[in-house]
């Protein structure tokens, strides 16, 4: 698995990478399991994934950005399995020549995962 | 044909397993499917709306031909990040 | 000062800091100095500011955006004089309870600090 | 009335120094001040379509009238980030 992973996330890996000299912008996305959700408190909530077909779809997403946005590098990484409330469900960061890019490429992943990506939040408790 | 079948998230107790094998009769379609789990698993129905069915891990259309050995995934609506 | 600095920016001490229960979304910008600069290529990028004005409107422009947006927290930080190439020139780091308002209140922030606040860039070489 | 006046960035060489005094009458206001200015530093006039003015750290409109002490800062576009 690329991009789907039961461990837990940090964002230190994508801290480490270095931008390329032509690119002046990263934004970086994290998701983060709330406290509330549908209006009760909760400890975990539990993800699904239909694996090698949310790997595939990725996959050529991030090519897709990368070509639509000029993005010279991409992260992304979803969690799986039960997350605790505060962890990191999802990280997504990007590297572009300019701000512009950088915003749009990262929430143009961000809703194409909402959208299209076979991740399922299962339950929570 | 036999095709192979499987099933996320909240559908799982619909149709009550994870994944099982589907007898189809040769060119039918991803509808021709949907239709037999109809017949034999009503409570679908309040899903079909929502539903998107994958083969082979691509989104397909109702019309796609289905052939020995394909990896058919109903797709509920999805809830990552 | 609080939001403009003569030091190197890390973004570290913003992810340290830990996330609100109800916040959801993190969004940061990194702003880095590129090589080319008008078509040449730079060493370094060369920053002053008005620091009594730009600190005065920054503080009052994170409030509108806290209140704005929701934002449980903003980090924001612009470095001044001598900024070499792939440094931090700026760091602008939301949280906030859903993705929409951190991407938003992010952007906001970076567009009036491109469009209002008293930052130049006064040299290159 | 002595009101102190700061320049920036790209305008400094065009007064010749980040800040001086300017005498102004009373009820002066930002206009007049501009009108002072260009009278005596022509090369300004071309800064005057993307130039804006602060007083006491606040963006302010060409009918603010100064006062005693006020600072008054001549901002060029701004470029941070």
């Amino acid at each position: 698995m690329r991009f789907l992973t039961y461990e837990p996330l940090s964002p230190e890996e994508w801290h480490r990478e270095v931008m390329d000299e032509h690119s002046g912008a990263s934004v970086e996305f994290l998701g983060v399991v709330r406290r509330m959700e549908n209006g009760a408190p909760i400890e975990y909530l539990e993800y699904e994934a239909y694996v090698p077909m949310a790997e595939a779809l990725l996959d050529r997403l991030i090519q897709q950005a990368r070509e639509q946005f000029g993005l010279s590098k991409v992260y992304f990484r979803h969690r799986l399995g039960a997350i605790r409330v505060g962890e990191i469900a999802v990280i997504i960061g990007v590297h572009a020549p300019h701000r512009a890019e950088a915003f749009a490429g990262c929430q143009f992943l961000l809703e194409a995962l909402k959208r299209d990506i076979p991740i399922w939040k299962v339950g929570a408790r | 044909m036999v095709i192979s079948l499987m099933v996320f998230a909240h559908l799982k107790p619909v149709l009550g397993a994870e994944s099982c094998s589907v007898n189809l009769p040769e060119g039918a379609t991803v509808n021709h499917l949907l239709e037999r789990l109809l017949a034999e698993y009503p409570a679908l129905r309040e899903w079909l709306p929502s539903l998107r069915v994958a083969v082979n891990c691509e989104y397909a259309a109702l019309n796609t031909v289905l052939h020995e050995g394909d990896e058919v995934a109903l797709i509920p609506p999805v809830s990552g990040g």
